[in-house]
């Protein structure tokens, strides 16, 4: 069994209201050194794949098509292989 | 006049020269013509650089410049006894006595939606918005009229979701409520989605709002969002068809921030309240440009404009992307010499930025300075009143003529209803699209008389007897049968649903979604549908107060049917005159009207 | 009875909240804006639905951090009324005036529509005007309504009877125990998803949110000089 | 400068609706090897703090407080210096 970590986040030039939002709060607490907030997606999936390369086609391939849209987002992944 | 020396500006020197440009004919990348460019120089008595050269790309683009439906669209009847606003401004305003009006406009967002299908819909209910609350109304109401292929295939259920879900997200976080639409699935809009939304405001007369720049030495005052890198060429890219590349068109496609236009939202609103602004409009397609040259062509004057001082999200920004950006949820406010404090302490109150980015000047100069240089120097007039306007030439499509010939009597005669009635009510155009609409939150506001899931909504207007009826609406197979008649058909649908609801219909707003303008087909479709559509205003008495064009709409060559969408506003002038669709009570009598 | 309304950078109930009360009630209530952070003039506290901060990072969680919190809290200890609708029932939760925490619906979509519940506790100051276990139909809106808690917690809410209103049919969003409303142990505090607010004329399509103010207000008046 | 990089997930016991529907819709579109899905947060923080420790301490805390929900989420980072 594979595991792959894949963080998917907005592109540097795309808006993301979310951090901006949340760094404005951070700041009114007083969290005055806060100088940037982006929030991404962090997702888990496991992969019942018999090998490693099955398992990187897959994987690259999902990221792409499905748990990302590469108009504005951006994706990385990490796999291991797992008991 | 102001005397004015014709120098050259030179390009930045990290873009294309002003004499490259012209030798590479790097003008046609961003839409411009041959006949265009040689214009453009005639206008300005010199090569344009690269910022001026976008400039007039944007402005002269069909979504800014209507170049293609112009001669059309002057068909329409725009007025009336009760109209205060015809087209031409953010959005049409009609009178309902009492000293209130009610404003309204529909705008389609069909090519951010096709890449980015939540993303594109979320703003496009957001630029809607703003073309409202620009007014100096109060937003009471969204709308929406959607088409996509046919639910089989995969692609089009991920659009068809992330569209509704886009536009749900908006507009129910901004707190206006959704309350009615129409979706249509055909394989005609397989690769080129439609997304119209349509926003309803009210105002008193006295807060009616301008978007002109007046007054030399006035502030020009930039209030909402910072500018990014987001949506350049988007107005460009609205006009052109949708291909393969269109997907890695990135920075076309916006993220919207719908928490931020609420904060603009009412802080626009109080300074309406406080009597501050001569003029306001929202930085919607191509942006900073667009918006700021159109004031001050509508108030004669012109504009010195400073980059500098524009609030800017990423670094190293040059003026032909700043001025290009199309980030949302941005407006323009001109006031009087002296107020600028007051802009600054409502937006403050809100946390909002603001800053003094221009002043308005005399003379027709549209001049910007960045990093102390002057980098454009435009007469405004060439940018707006001067732009480009086609008559495109037209012809019968063949198959306009074999459909002519179609005997709907003899061919129908001999089905069974017993077996075809309850196939037509059972496909997914004529279902229930209660799927839909929960999404939206269609009450808040509390003002919601008659929900989605009628044949108009309903709102009610507070402190008042009266409420307003709604509707979007129309059937592009009808058009695409014959353009004249079907137009006709979709006034008049939206006249029958609005009737139906109780009300007086008041006025149109349209949005003429299209394939490319430069088909003589095509074109001759867009000319009989709005025929049809204008002789069906006039007859019903229902003025055009405003509208969207959307050319362009194809994939792989293959136009869409030709689809004209009506929203449709009335008057209900007491509440105990709101009637529904449903059957009341067992008993009573079904009377059949009309033919 | 003097109602409070906090109006927060993306609040949108608010002026829904503000006619219910003098709609129904005809009784003197103001907008307070969040930055404030006294609100002791006030006998009750009504935080609205919307999207406070945009509802980014989690529903009601920024919020939390407004000064206003200050003032609601110490409502909320003095024995105040103080009821969150929606957004508002999401920030109590953030805050931790209340148990539990709010996830996404089930379902994964925003779903407006006028759902039927059932009062399962009307000996509290928000709903003594309805029956023990009636059937009521109240507007919800919302994407973000799955009331999640653990066992235990679940079992405390049995045990003190805090449970106010359940979902009746098809659970709208997966909330555990199908709970849509609950308040602290001492009854003061009240957290409901659906709106109330939005059902107190006919043409709205429900009544049923009227007695829900008339209850707060005949506790305030039975109160009255007692405090 | 610090880098604060966080990942806030929904804890185990906790149903994580979103991740069930991504699995699902993974099957259809064939990819059945695919045996769990689970969706969290990744978000990036930038600190202007003057040391490793105030930087660590002000994340701590802003994890604790702002940016996970305890009944609900867990929360871990990796902090690095940065030009
Ligand atoms: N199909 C149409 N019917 C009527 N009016 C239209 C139509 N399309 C555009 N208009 C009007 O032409 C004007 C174009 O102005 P513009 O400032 O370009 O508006 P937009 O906000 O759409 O960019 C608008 O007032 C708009 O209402």
């Amino acid at each position: 069994m594979y595991k792959a970590i894949i963080d998917v986040t907005l592109k540097q030039s795309v808006l993301d209201p979310q951090g901006v939002a949340v760094k404005g709060s951070l700041h009114s607490l007083g969290y005055e050194s806060v100088s940037d907030v982006r929030i991404g997606k962090r997702m888990e999936v496991l992969l019942e794949s018999v090998t490693l390369a099955e398992a990187e086609r897959d994987i690259e391939e999902i990221c792409k098509k499905v748990l990302s849209n590469p108009v504005i987002e951006d994706f990385s992944y990490q796999l291991e292989e797992v008991a | 006049m102001v005397q004015h020396e014709q120098t050259q500006i030179e390009s930045l020197p990290f873009e294309p020269s002003a004499e490259e440009i012209k030798k590479q004919k790097l003008y046609r990348d961003m839409g411009i013509t041959e006949e265009e460019y040689t214009k453009i120089c005639g206008f300005m008595e010199r090569l344009p650089n690269w910022t001026e050269i976008g400039i007039y790309s944007v402005m002269w683009s069909e979504h800014c410049s209507y170049k293609n439906s112009k001669p059309l669209l002057k068909k329409f009847p725009t007025s009336g006894e009760h109209v205060l606003q015809g087209p031409g401004e953010g959005a049409g305003v009609i009178d309902i006595g009492d000293g209130q009006a009610v404003v309204f406009k529909i705008e389609s967002h069909n090519h951010p939606s096709a890449v980015e299908p939540f993303q594109g819909a979320a703003t496009g209910v957001g630029g809607i918005i703003r073309d409202v609350f620009s007014m100096g109304a109060r937003p009471v109401a969204l709308l929406n009229s959607l088409r996509f292929g046919r639910l089989e295939s995969s692609r089009v259920r991920y659009l068809f979701e992330q569209v509704v879900a886009g536009i749900a997200h908006y507009g129910n976080c901004m707190g206006i409520p959704t309350v009615g639409g129409e979706v249509m699935f055909d394989d005609t809009y397989e690769g080129n989605p439609l997304v119209n939304a349509m926003c309803v405001g009210v105002l008193k007369h006295e807060e009616l709002q301008k978007g002109i720049a007046t007054g030399v030495g006035n502030p020009l005052i930039y209030v909402g969002a910072s500018t990014g890198r987001d949506g350049i060429h988007g107005a460009t890219f609205a006009s052109e068809e949708l291909n393969e590349s269109s997907e890695e068109k990135r920075p076309a496609v916006q993220v919207g921030d719908p928490f931020m236009e609420k904060l603009l939202l009412e802080a626009c609103l109080e300074m309406v309240e406080k009597e501050i602004l001569l003029g306001i409009q929202d930085m919607g397609a191509a942006g900073l440009t667009c918006s700021s040259a159109e004031m001050a062509a509508k108030g004669n004057m012109g504009l010195d404009l400073d980059l500098d001082r524009v609030p800017q999200r990423e670094t190293g920004m040059s003026p032909y992307e700043i001025m290009l950006s199309e980030s949302q949820e941005r407006m323009l406010v001109v006031v009087e010499q002296g107020r600028e404090h007051e802009v600054h302490a409502i937006c403050e109150k809100w946390g909002l930025q603001s800053a003094v980015v221009g002043q308005v000047t005399e003379g027709n100069r549209y001049r910007i300075s960045y990093q102390g240089e002057r980098v454009a120097d435009i007469p405004v007039s060439t940018l707006v009143d001067d732009a480009p306007v086609y008559q495109r030439s037209q012809k019968i499509p063949d198959a306009y003529h074999e459909m002519q010939k179609f005997d709907a009597e003899a061919d129908l005669k001999d089905l069974d209803p017993q077996t075809w009635l309850p196939r037509v009510i059972s496909s997914v155009n004529m279902g229930s699209k209660r799927f839909v609409y929960q999404q939206y939150d269609h009450m808040v506001r509390t003002s919601t008389a008659v929900r989605p899931g009628s044949d108009a909504a309903v709102i009610v207007i507070r402190d008042t007897e009266k409420a307003l009826a709604m509707t979007t609406d129309g059937n592009s197979r009808y058009v695409f049968l014959d353009p004249e008649q079907g137009g006709r058909i979709a006034v008049a649908e939206s006249a029958r649903n609005v009737v139906c609801a109780g009300a007086q219909p008041l006025g149109i707003t349209d949005c003429l979604n299209f394939g490319s303008p430069e088909k003589e087909e095509v074109y001759w479709q867009l000319a009989k549908a709005i025929d049809g559509m204008a002789t069906a205003c006039r007859e019903l008495e229902t003025p055009v107060v405003g509208g969207n064009v959307s050319l362009y709409n194809e994939t792989k060559g293959a136009p869409i049917y030709p689809t004209p969408v009506v929203g449709m506003v009335g008057l209900i002038q007491k509440r105990e005159h709101i009637t529904t669709q449903a059957f009341k009570a067992d008993g009573d009598e079904i009377v059949l009207l009309g033919e | 009875m003097r109602f409070a309304v906090p109006i927060f950078p993306g609040s949108n109930c608010d002026i829904d909240c503000i006619k219910a009360v003098e709609d129904v009630l005809g009784e003197p209530v103001s907008p307070v804006w969040h930055q404030e952070s006294d609100l002791s003039g006030y006998d009750a506290v009504i935080l609205p639905g919307g999207f406070s901060y945009g509802d980014y990072l989690r529903s009601g969680a920024l919020a939390q951090f407004s000064p206003i919190m200050k003032g609601v809290v110490k409502a909320a200890q003095e024995g105040k009324l103080v009821i969150g609708i929606c957004n508002g029932f999401q920030m109590l939760l953030e805050m931790g005036l209340l148990p539990g925490a709010m996830l996404q619906n089930d379902h994964l979509k925003f779903r407006c529509d006028i759902q039927e519940l059932t009062v399962s506790l009307n000996e509290t100051p928000f709903t003594s005007l309805y029956e023990q276990n009636e059937s009521i139909r109240i507007p919800i809106a919302h994407g973000q309504g799955n009331y999640f808690c653990d066992d235990k917690t679940r079992q405390e809410l049995e045990e003190h009877d805090q449970i106010v209103f359940r979902y009746q049919g098809e659970n709208p969003n997966g909330s555990t125990a199908a709970i849509a409303g609950i308040c602290n142990r001492e009854r003061n505090v009240l957290g409901m998803m659906p709106h109330p607010e939005r059902a107190i004329v006919e043409w709205m399509g429900s009544v049923d949110g009227v007695r829900l103010f008339q209850s707060m207000l005949k506790h305030g008046e039975e109160n009255h000089g007692a405090a």
